[in-house]
């Protein structure tokens, strides 16, 4: 009976500052940096000393393997000279300790030096500026369309658990990541150009339109700032296949990893508690289910980017997409070591910044590393 | 008149080919103003027969007899229409309060987006009540707890602000599950005196799910006694708990470490 | 009052849940055999047959083959056909041949990979799961250097350091791969490490090789196989990916992802590169399937450690 | 109630302090650190007897650091300082090594009835590693079972086709096979039915006591604590603030959050009076 209960002095843990938790603050020495500041902090320190171990790595790999590097410059007539070689070695420092020999290529590095490709003769990381962003171009393109459809494919799937639809996805899912990509990018280019001439043919642009003015680089992107709609057009033609064939991988990537997600979400009481309130399905999904699953999933497509960026060096070359893809492919294919490292190290740089940056929005994505 | 009537419920939940009888013929009434307390160890069907009033029953769940909730039938009314009732008129309080919020919405957003849908209250208007009600559920500052994430809160707090978020559309019925367990017993006082409030103050009839006879003997004005999906005993507080007439509740209260001191 | 006695006034519950023989279920067999069980779906079932079908070829290839697959003894880049079913390459040669015999070094050099990675990788992900500290801190650093390339460009560019060749690229391989597993074995081990039975153990006073052997090790080894799996299919991925960039088996060797290499430049010969690609997609495919089937068979917890990315 | 049959009386309590305890804690302290840095001082300064035959019941509310206390007890934290005692040894912080022989008297039940037990062994297999311990060879693997009222061919299973009542009482026959001089129990009936927890945490004091063994209960439930506890102590925010003799913790309470703890609990009385 509600007369029978007695009269209340107070509720204990509604009090403000109650004396148990009074006591529990006193327990504890609190951070001496905000958290979110503190999270920061280490994510840089990780990086910058991830983008040091990435410099050691490839000079190893430079250094210390079986391939004399001396032989790759001087060709095999020369190398049979031993003065000529002893006399190349020096030139290029190979007769210092290897520490010295590091820092040397370090601060190499840090003058932008890369070396010079053994095949053109010109210098690696001019090269690589050169090509850097029509690779950026496509990756943007292929990253999109992989976040758009992999997340929307996972959710679906999530939602309409064991029914058609989710093994339809997932089966699709598993066989797009088990699709070699060049492959897939033959295939495609075969069907749809070759046969079909639904979609233009190989490069960045039809041979006949000029590129438009440098700012970006990026074609699409520069033919819209000065106006060229026809170029955009052509441009962003030529973008739709290659960056298709380069999302499917991460497609399959992405609709995994977000349907298991969505999954664990949805085990959440706060979903039984939006649907308790009443809320329209939309709102439960979008609001309560995709936000709490999008945490995981930011993480996730840093990783995907990697992929992508493994993908471009195997796919540009089919579609004759003058990027970072294609130049690595040619020094790969002419074993040209500067060109292969110069590109390594590149790509491992990009990928550690692009990881670097999924961290952040995740930290402010999250309040419960964002407030105190 | 009762305002829920629950009558030969039944409800049995199939996943792949098994098929489970989680209720079988259950029976009894919530009444405005009084807490019923349904007690019973873990599977007895307590926590089922709740989400069955709202409306939540699992998937693959198939329901057979009545729920009369105020002259309407719930059992087998289309979940659109069943949508604007929870909410609003059916409310629920669940047992783990920091499971209960999500970690990336403000506490303000959370306790009024059923508001602003079933009322469509703008959102200055409905914060503004928002602040009102908290400071009814004795959240401390509520003018900036409104402004907060649920993890800077203590257990007890969240579910002071699970409270005043299940009452903020003025509902009709209050189902909570276990509101207490997940909470300090001298954390539990509190919570129990704020629904005992909630419940004379706004006429609520509350089901309150538990297997805590300390909790039944404190608030609930009726207790219901279930075992596997079957109500056992239904009776007013003090008979259930002195003179149990089933074996079951019987050997359930004499099972409670010290109870033959506390007769 | 007796303290304890099984006699308590409690029974009432106690009926429920104890206590006596057949609420237990029958007793399970010590090393049942659990495998075949969870690939009882579609997915694990197509799988299974797809890998079967590719192991007897591999096996049987040079009865299979028609041709010898280095023979350059037919008219060049002639379509699908009665003579030659998939047709002939650039040189001249039987592509259909060359499919079956590339099958026999790619199936069991991706396998060895990720035994050899899996040995490697689990074995160091237990040391630092499981002793934690500097020995941890060093395995998972190395690790994390290895997880700052993506992974192709990591076996790409340790591929060519070492030089063209299939044993380079399997090193290139095994040295990309094995630290997936160092990561997933080290958090399974520290859960383990934590959990209640083995620190029950530790007070038992068992000592920490017997407690990893003996209460951890059978906890995480399923898991373990569940992922080498899975990357068996991304190592033949990988595997191809290398060729295709003329950094795997040195011609005239067959093998899939160059001769796909061969036939981007032939675009009117489409079969040069359509059916080695095709072997590829159906054998990682076949992985993956039943990967994906026996991770569906662990528990939610330890799936969500397996992971879905093999990136 | 047995309990409270054999009491000490306050005389008893001095005479039993003068003789060395079985377990001895010197103000002892640990520390952690916290996820955004910083750190937290779960025990502060704890000094704590246990005698033999002797059941103390450790009491308070959620994160006030018995489990904690248990950890330190059972060498799986290092203390920040102070010290431990067992039976005349020093109890260290386990880390990696092989435990001491000499620590080995002291065995622990779990809270979590889920993760004690090895998924992947048979019963039989984990009680007789504990079994392996005890030279007086008192218990077999059939005996223990029947102690905590399970069939025999329970021996032959694992642990996923028992319920959660089921596999506590497995964990703690292991407990006991092991020939524990003392029992440290962390909430072991928390995560349990609440119509089963009393019976276990009698079982528990009974089969302790029986086996010449001394317990510590840790609970945040005080009315199982007040059926089979001796002593009792209060844990508040890191500190020990009471400890005294069940009844008379009951009866006087000193310190005032005692009051309040004993205050908060609800009476199962049908009268509808909410405690506090």
């Amino acid at each position: 009976m509600a007369g029978a209960s007695t009269v209340p002095q107070g509720t204990r843990d509604a009090a403000p500052p109650g004396p148990v938790e009074n006591d529990a603050a006193q327990r504890i020495e609190p951070p001496k940096l905000h958290p979110l500041l503190r999270f920061i902090l280490i994510r840089i320190g990780i990086s910058i000393l991830l983008i040091w171990g990435v410099t050691v790595v490839t000079f190893l790999l430079t250094n210390l393997v079986p391939t004399d590097p001396v032989a790759a410059i001087l060709g095999d007539r020369a190398a049979a000279d031993p003065e000529i070689v002893a006399q190349t070695r020096e030139k290029l420092g190979l007769d210092q300790p290897l520490i010295v020999q590091y820092f040397t290529y370090l601060s190499n590095l840090l003058h932008g030096d890369l070396g010079v490709s053994n095949q053109t003769r010109t210098p690696v990381l001019e090269s690589i500026g050169q090509v850097f962003p029509a690779s950026i171009e496509l990756g943007i393109g292929a990253i999109l369309i992989s976040v758009v459809v992999g997340l929307l494919l996972g959710l679906l799937s999530a939602l309409r658990q064991n029914t058609i639809v989710d093994h339809a996805i997932r089966t699709l899912s598993l066989i797009g990541i088990s699709a070699p990509t060049f492959w897939i990018a033959t295939v495609a280019y075969f069907v749809f150009f070759f046969k079909l001439r639904v979609v233009p043919g190989a490069g960045r642009l039809d041979p006949w339109i000029t590129p438009p003015p440098k700012a970006t680089g990026l074609y699409t992107v520069d033919a819209l700032f000065s106006g060229q709609m026809a170029t955009f057009t052509n441009a962003l033609g030529h973008l739709v296949l290659p960056s298709c064939v380069l999302a499917l991988f991460t497609i399959g990537l992405l609709t995994r990893f977000s349907r298991s997600s969505v999954l664990d979400i949805i085990r959440f009481d706060y979903v039984t508690a939006a649907k308790a309130k009443g809320l329209p399905t939309r709102t439960v999904v979008f609001k309560y289910i995709f936000r709490g699953a999008l945490v995981p999933i930011i993480t996730v497509v840093g990783l995907a980017f990697g992929s992508l960026l493994s993908g471009a060096v195997l796919t540009e070359t089919v579609f004759a997409w003058n990027g970072l893809g294609q130049y690595a492919y040619r020094g790969a294919t002419t074993l040209d070591l500067p060109v292969i490292m110069g590109v390594g190290l590149v790509i491992g740089i990009v990928y550690i910044l692009v990881n670097f940056i999924v961290d952040l929005i995740y930290g402010f994505v999250d309040p419960r590393v964002r407030v105190r | 008149m009762s305002m829920i009537s629950i009558n030969g419920l039944n409800l049995s939940v199939t996943t792949g080919k098994t098929t489970a009888h989680i209720l079988k013929d259950v029976s009894f009434d919530l009444e405005a103003g009084r807490i019923t307390g349904v007690a019973g160890a873990s599977g007895s069907g307590k926590t089922q027969t709740g989400l069955a009033i709202m409306g939540l029953s699992p998937a693959g769940a198939e329901l057979s007899g009545s729920i009369d909730f105020d002259g309407v039938e719930l059992v087998g009314m289309p979940a659109k229409q069943h949508n604007r009732l929870r909410g609003v008129q059916l409310s629920m309080v669940f047992q783990d309060p920091a499971s209960a919020f999500h970690p990336m919405l403000t506490v303000g957003d959370q306790i009024t987006d059923h508001l602003r849908h079933h009322q469509k209250m703008p959102k200055k208007k409905a914060l503004a009540k928002a602040v009102d009600i908290l400071g009814r559920t004795k959240v401390p500052h509520p003018d900036e707890a409104i402004h907060k994430y649920p993890h800077q809160f203590s257990g007890g707090q969240l579910q002071r602000i699970a409270f005043a978020s299940a009452i903020i559309c003025d509902p009709k019925v209050l189902i909570a599950d276990e509101p207490t367990t997940a909470l300090d017993v001298t954390v539990q006082a509190g919570i129990l005196r704020l629904l005992r409030e909630l419940c004379d103050d706004l006429d609520l009839a509350v089901l309150l799910v538990t297997h805590d006879f300390g909790v039944l003997s404190s608030v609930a004005d009726t207790i219901v006694v279930m075992q596997n999906g079957v109500v056992v005993e239904t009776g007013d507080r003090e008979t259930v708990i002195t003179a149990p007439e089933h074996e079951y509740t019987r050997s359930l209260i004499e099972s409670l470490p010290g109870a033959e001191v506390a007769r | 009052m007796s303290i304890g006695s099984p006699k308590h006034p409690a029974t009432g519950s106690t009926r429920t849940e104890a206590a006596t023989g057949d609420p237990l279920g029958p007793v399970v067999k010590r090393w049942q055999f659990r495998f075949p069980k969870s690939l009882r779906t579609p997915l694990g079932f197509v799988g299974a047959a797809i890998l079967v079908i590719w192991l007897i070829l591999a096996i049987f290839a040079p009865l299979v083959a028609p041709f010898d697959p280095l023979a350059q003894d037919f008219p060049r880049l002639t379509g699908p056909g009665a003579e030659n079913i998939l047709g002939t390459d650039t040189l001249g040669r039987d592509v259909f041949s060359r499919i079956v015999v590339a099958a026999r070094t790619t199936l069991p050099a991706a396998v060895f990979v990720v035994i050899c990675s899996a040995l490697l990788g689990s074995v160091l992900g237990a040391i630092a799961g499981y002793f934690g500290r500097a020995v941890d801190e060093i395995i998972m650093r190395i690790a994390d250097l290895v997880f700052a390339f993506p992974t192709i460009i990591l076996a790409m560019v340790i591929a060519a350091a070492l030089g063209p060749g299939l044993k380079n690229a399997i090193i290139a391989i095994l040295l990309v791969s094995w630290p997936s597993y160092a990561r997933v074995t080290r958090s399974l081990v520290m859960t383990a490490r934590s959990s209640e039975y083995v620190i029950a153990g530790r007070l038992l006073g068992f000592s920490a090789g017997r407690s990893l052997l003996r209460e951890i090790a059978p906890n995480v080894i399923s898991p373990v196989i569940v992922l080498a799996t899975l990357d068996v299919g991304s190592a033949i991925l990988t595997m191809a990916g290398l060729s295709f960039l003329s950094l795997g088996a040195v011609p005239p060797t067959p093998d899939w992802g160059a001769m796909i290499s061969e036939g981007v430049s032939q675009f009117a010969a489409w079969w040069i590169a359509f059916f080695p690609g095709l072997c590829i997609l159906t054998i990682v495919m076949a992985f993956n399937f039943i990967g994906d089937s026996l991770r569906d068979s662990l528990d939610p917890h330890t799936a969500q450690e397996v992971g879905e990315t093999t990136s | 109630m047995t309990s409270t049959d054999d009491t000490p009386t306050e005389a008893d309590e001095k005479h039993r302090s003068a003789e060395t305890p079985l377990l001895a804690l010197d103000s002892v302290s640990c520390e952690y650190k916290l996820d955004g840095g910083g750190r937290f001082r779960a025990v502060d300064g704890v000094s704590l007897q246990l005698g033999r035959s002797e059941v103390l019941g450790l009491v308070g509310e959620s994160g006030c650091g018995k489990s904690t206390l248990a950890k330190l007890i059972c060498g799986l934290e290092k203390p920040a300082g102070g010290q431990i005692s067992f039976d005349g040894s020093p109890v260290r912080a386990l880390g990696l090594k092989k435990r001491d022989t000499r620590l080995l008297g002291i065995q622990m039940v779990f809270q979590n009835p889920y993760a004690s037990l090895n998924p992947r062994r048979r019963i039989r297999d984990q009680l007789e590693d504990a079994l392996a311990l005890d030279p007086s060879g008192r218990w077999s693997v059939e005996s223990l079972l029947d102690a905590v009222d399970l069939p025999s061919d329970a021996a032959q299973r694992y642990s996923h086709s028992f319920s959660g009542g089921q596999r506590q009482r497995i964990a703690i026959a292991r407990a006991l096979a092991a020939g524990p001089k003392v029992l440290v129990g962390d909430e072991p009936i928390a995560s349990l039915d609440a119509f089963l927890q009393a019976r276990i945490a009698r079982m528990m004091r009974d089969l302790a006591i029986k086996s010449g063994a001394s317990m510590i209960f840790i609970s945040h439930d005080l009315s199982v604590v007040r059926d089979i506890a001796d002593r009792v102590a209060v844990m508040e925010a890191g500190r020990i603030v009471e400890v005294a003799p069940t009844d008379q913790i009951w009866d006087s309470p000193q310190h005032p959050y005692t009051t309040k703890l004993l205050a908060a609990i609800p009476q199962v009385d049908g009268k509808g009076i909410i405690p506090g």
